[in-house]
């Protein structure tokens, strides 16, 4: 089943068991599917006991919005092992030749093509994308929203900057290993720093906790779009890096 | 027959698709999107159940969107892992 | 709930399938992920159907959005 | 609060390797980075001797659990950290696992490229394994999971090479999927109990069709990752192309991490789901396992290839810890109790041996690689001459993995073996040493040809390519090596950690 993995140039679905197993597998699959279904019809609807718990602690939790709250005071140790996920990803990505730590991290180039239509859109549309990811930011504390999606958005303005073919990033460089960090390092010092008033790791002393909450997710958001840039970056192997030769030549005086 | 039973059965379909189609596909980019669909049934089921009281319970939308996360987090290195090989391949046939 | 309301669950959640198993036996590579970005815009409308409004931005901007891109990306690369 | 005992101290055990990971990210130079390593494993080091010092020693009467909860909110609605016996015991194996390795890898890295990523990255993993078997909590341990997949995956992916890399993706493949497996259950078991807390899921659990399918859907998770034969297809090329040390840690700690949670649920959280039928599937699947690891790792043409099927069939030997559960007709309550109680503590005894023997057998083999430039079986013929430190390494632990006396492989042996008589499960006797004797063929194989003296003497002179390895690398597998022998003579320490908060 995984012997036989193909990248394959084209997308057939070419399987690599006989039809036979994968018939039984399909049998298999379809059975345990159904089971579950009439387990599940047949129990029924559930009150959560945690509905109510979540709503009387809202108060306490310093943010307005129960999603956030959940992800960034009642479960937020969660979200700061998600953090780390990220930045494995980010490391397993990040390209392989470290001694080019002493570039820049954002460097100006001269694009091969320059696409103008993407240009005039970029001018209006940057701005707007960060203040609508600061907003996006901003009400997770009340309405939907939060670090993730206002992260999500930034990265979109950056990996536009990267397509618009002006600049290129440099993620061996220190400033951006300082922004794939900074989110999990915020986090586990304000995690660490609460113990001196509450003396639990975590546990955000209540006047404070809105104000902190805001203070990891400003972090979160930064190293999130920096991990997403950085991922998209990865993908794109060739292309950027052709004229990035050239670049590291213009650039240093 | 409920809403949230309604989405519960979707989810679990999506799952049983998803599962079938990352065992039975070679492709690894199918393979891939096949257990990215998996992984959008399992968060169905989650919501689903999450709708299903009178007021909704706000716990499983955060593990979703932490479940989410992840999901990217583990189809980019599967993507990034399948760039490589495939750089290393044309390298091989290059030479 | 009424039957409207009904009939649009079933539509939302059975166009998710059908898009999910259309995904899976696409020929092509681009048309397959074209299909998966298409199936995560419909769960994000299901998320908003059971007012899950934190999961359907999330569900938009990364689910469909980010790994819509980094699948198409990775196409480009792959040549397929 | 009243968190002055030994529990406020666990949450360092997982901000070290984090606060380790970040630093390793931050600084960029050798020395830097080695230095963060040796920080990091000297204070967790420091932290685990805390705490086991601060452990109830009267055994058997205690049924202490230690628990933490994080950010301050009780269950169900925060997370919790929690330590027993048995986490306790993983928790120190990892602890000392991970000191020794960071040694080794201070020197098998010291020249690569690959070093800037290999830190962070084995940081994060350790921060992982630790979460886990810390977690108290079935969502939270999602996401440990997550974390010690997509790291093992990264720390595979490091050689680099066509096949390393493809066996990254086909172990991440395979993780993710196992992940989404278990995901499903916890959907399941927080909609029939409200609940993600480990303690009030077992205050709670019945045995009813979704318990079933969650506990089915967890299973063939984690035994996914935990390279259960027939699921073990990933395991042989990802242990075997990885790292030297990459692969000693996979083999020692990744997959016991999900075999942990396995035991945690089958034994604990959803033991009023758990049929016998099940019970003996699992220990037939455990038997195959070991009959079928041991006749690869005889036919293994590459040295790793060999160690890492020997892991499959050592897996086999922790699944024969479930039909050892059984109840017979006519047992009491509390004789149950004390044969789980036994079965647990040969099974731990067995995670503890193989994890210090495998690991010294990976770093052998990695010295040898180191030293060769490859690991082919058929050209070891003579190499005990120049690389003596090894290859000794590579006989005691195969001595332990056989299971002869007095290395720690043959007490866990012997403590299974006294379970499975107990319980009058004669045939699984026969299967442990069968086991035992193929590994010995397979073991023996090896060191056969490596002390054998070539027949022409022209053939004494050093192989092509050869490189002397710094003499800290034998000596650290050489003293995982001795560590089976060791605790091959104090058993009591282990089965006396076992038993702490195990009250059932």
């Amino acid at each position: 089943m995984f012997n036989n993995l193909t990248l394959g140039r084209s997308a057939q679905h070419k399987a690599d068991l006989p039809v036979g197993v994968l018939f039984m597998v399909a049998l298999a699959i379809a059975a345990a599917c159904l089971f579950l279904t009439m387990a599940l019809i047949d129990f029924g609807p559930a009150e959560q006991p945690l509905v109510t718990l979540v709503a009387s602690h809202l108060e306490q939790s310093g943010v307005e919005n129960p999603v956030t709250a959940v992800l960034l005071n009642f479960r937020s140790y969660d979200t700061l092992l998600e953090v780390a996920v990220l930045l494995i990803v980010a490391l397993a990505v990040m390209p392989a030749n470290s001694e080019q730590s002493k570039v820049r991290f954002i460097s100006v180039l001269v694009p091969t093509e320059r696409s103008f239509v993407l240009e005039a859109f970029l001018r209006w549309l940057l701005p707007a994308i960060v203040v609508t990811s600061g907003y996006l930011l901003w009400t997770g504390a009340a309405l939907p929203g939060g670090a993730f999606q206002a992260g999500a958005l930034l990265a979109g303005a950056g990996i536009l900057l990267l397509l618009a073919g002006h600049h290129s990033f440099n993620f061996n460089a220190s400033a951006a290993r300082l922004l794939l960090v900074v989110g999990l390092a915020v986090f586990l010092l304000v995690g660490a720093a609460v113990i001196l008033s509450s003396g639990i790791a975590l546990a955000y002393p209540q006047a404070w906790a809105g104000i902190l909450i805001l203070v990891i997710e400003v972090a979160a958001t930064l190293t999130i779009a920096a991990i997403l840039v950085l991922l998209f970056c990865a993908l794109q192997v060739e292309a950027p890096r052709a004229n990035y030769e050239g670049l590291i030549k213009e650039e240093r005086p | 027959m409920t809403q949230a039973m309604l989405y519960a059965v979707f989810g679990i379909v999506l799952f049983g698709v998803g599962l079938f189609g990352a065992l039975a596909i070679a492709h690894v980019m199918k393979k891939l999107l096949a257990i990215n669909i998996c992984g959008v049934g399992v968060f169905m089921v989650f919501i689903a159940n999450a709708s299903s009281g009178v007021a909704a319970d706000y716990v499983p939308h955060a593990m979703v969107l932490t479940g989410i996360v992840v999901a990217v987090a583990g189809t980019a290195m599967a993507l990034s892992l399948v760039v490589r090989i495939n750089t290393l391949e044309q390298q091989e046939e290059d030479a | 709930m009424t039957g409207s309301e009904l009939v649009i669950d079933l539509l939302l959640g059975c166009g998710t399938v059908v898009t999910a198993v259309l995904c899976l036996t696409a020929k092509d590579m681009f048309q397959a992920i074209l299909l998966f970005i298409s199936m995560g815009l419909l769960v994000t409308l299901a998320w908003v159907r059971l007012g899950a409004w934190d999961v359907a931005i999330a569900e938009a901007a990364i689910g469909a959005g980010l790994t819509g891109a980094l699948l198409i990306a990775t196409r480009r690369q792959l040549n397929c | 609060m009243p968190l002055s005992d030994v529990s406020s101290l666990l949450p360092l055990l997982v901000a070290i390797p984090l606060t380790g990971a970040i630093f390793s990210v931050l600084i960029n130079s050798k020395h830097g980075q080695v230095l963060t390593g040796l920080l990091a494993a000297l204070s967790l080091a420091l932290v685990i001797g805390v705490i086991l010092l601060g452990l109830p020693s009267d055994g058997l009467q205690s049924t202490a659990v230690f628990r933490y909860p994080i950010a301050g909110w009780e269950a169900p609605l925060g997370i919790a950290l929690s330590l027993d016996g048995f986490s306790a015991l993983l928790l120190t194996l990892t602890t000392f696992l991970v000191t020794v390795l960071t040694f080794y890898s201070a020197y098998y890295f010291s020249a690569s490229p690959a070093r800037v990523r290999f830190w962070p990255l084995w940081w994060l993993l350790v921060a992982g394994i630790n979460a886990l078997f810390l977690s108290a909590d079935i969502f939270n341990v999602y996401v440990t999971l997550e974390i010690i997949g997509l790291a093992a995956v990264a720390l595979v992916a490091l050689s680099g090479n066509k096949a390393g890399l493809t066996a990254a993706l086909r172990y991440l493949l395979v993780g993710l999927l196992g992940s989404l497996c278990y995901l499903m259950a916890v959907a399941l078991l927080y909609h029939v109990y409200g609940t993600l807390d480990f303690a009030q899921l077992a205050a709670e659990a019945e045995s009813n069709p979704l318990s079933w399918s969650a506990l089915v859907l967890i299973t063939v998770g984690l035994v996914l990752k935990t390279a259960l034969v027939p699921l073990h297809f990933w395991l042989p090329h990802a242990h075997g192309s990885a790292p030297a040390p990459v692969s000693a840690i996979l083999s020692a700690l990744v997959v016991k991490a999900s075999f942990y949670l396995l035991v945690r649920f089958w034994m604990e959280i959803l033991a009023p789901a758990v049929t016998n039928g099940a019970l003996i599937l699992l220990g037939i699947l455990g038997g195959l396992a070991i009959l079928w690891g041991c006749i690869q790792a005889l036919r293994a043409t590459r040295l790793k290839l060999m160690v890492a099927y020997s892991t499959v069939a050592q897996i086999g030997y922790l699944f024969l810890l479930f039909p050892l559960l059984m109840s017979a007709e006519g047992t009491s309550a509390a004789q149950l109790a004390v044969q789980h109680q036994s079965a647990l503590a040969a099974v731990s005894y067995f995670i503890v041996a193989h994890a210090c023997a495998k690991a010294a057998m990976f770093i052998a083999a990695g010295n040898i690689i180191h030293s060769l430039g490859h690991d082919d079986i058929a050209k070891l013929q003579g190499m005990a001459k120049y690389m003596p430190l090894s290859l000794f390494t590579f006989a005691i632990a195969g001595g332990s993995l056989i299971g002869l006396p007095p290395s720690a492989g043959f007490i866990a042996k012997w403590l299974l073996l006294n379970v499975a008589i107990d319980t009058q499960q004669w045939w699984w006797v026969v299967i442990i040493l069968t086991g035992g004797l193929l590994a010995a063929l397979a073991i023996f194989r090896v060191l056969d040809l490596a002390f054998i003296k070539s027949e022409q003497a022209s053939e004494q002179v050093a192989p092509a390519h050869w490189r002397k390895v710094p003499v800290a690398m034998p000596l650290s597998g050489l003293a995982l090596a001795l560590c089976t022998m060791a605790l091959g003579f104090n058993a009591d320490l282990i089965i006396d950690l076992i038993t702490i908060g195990g009250g059932e």
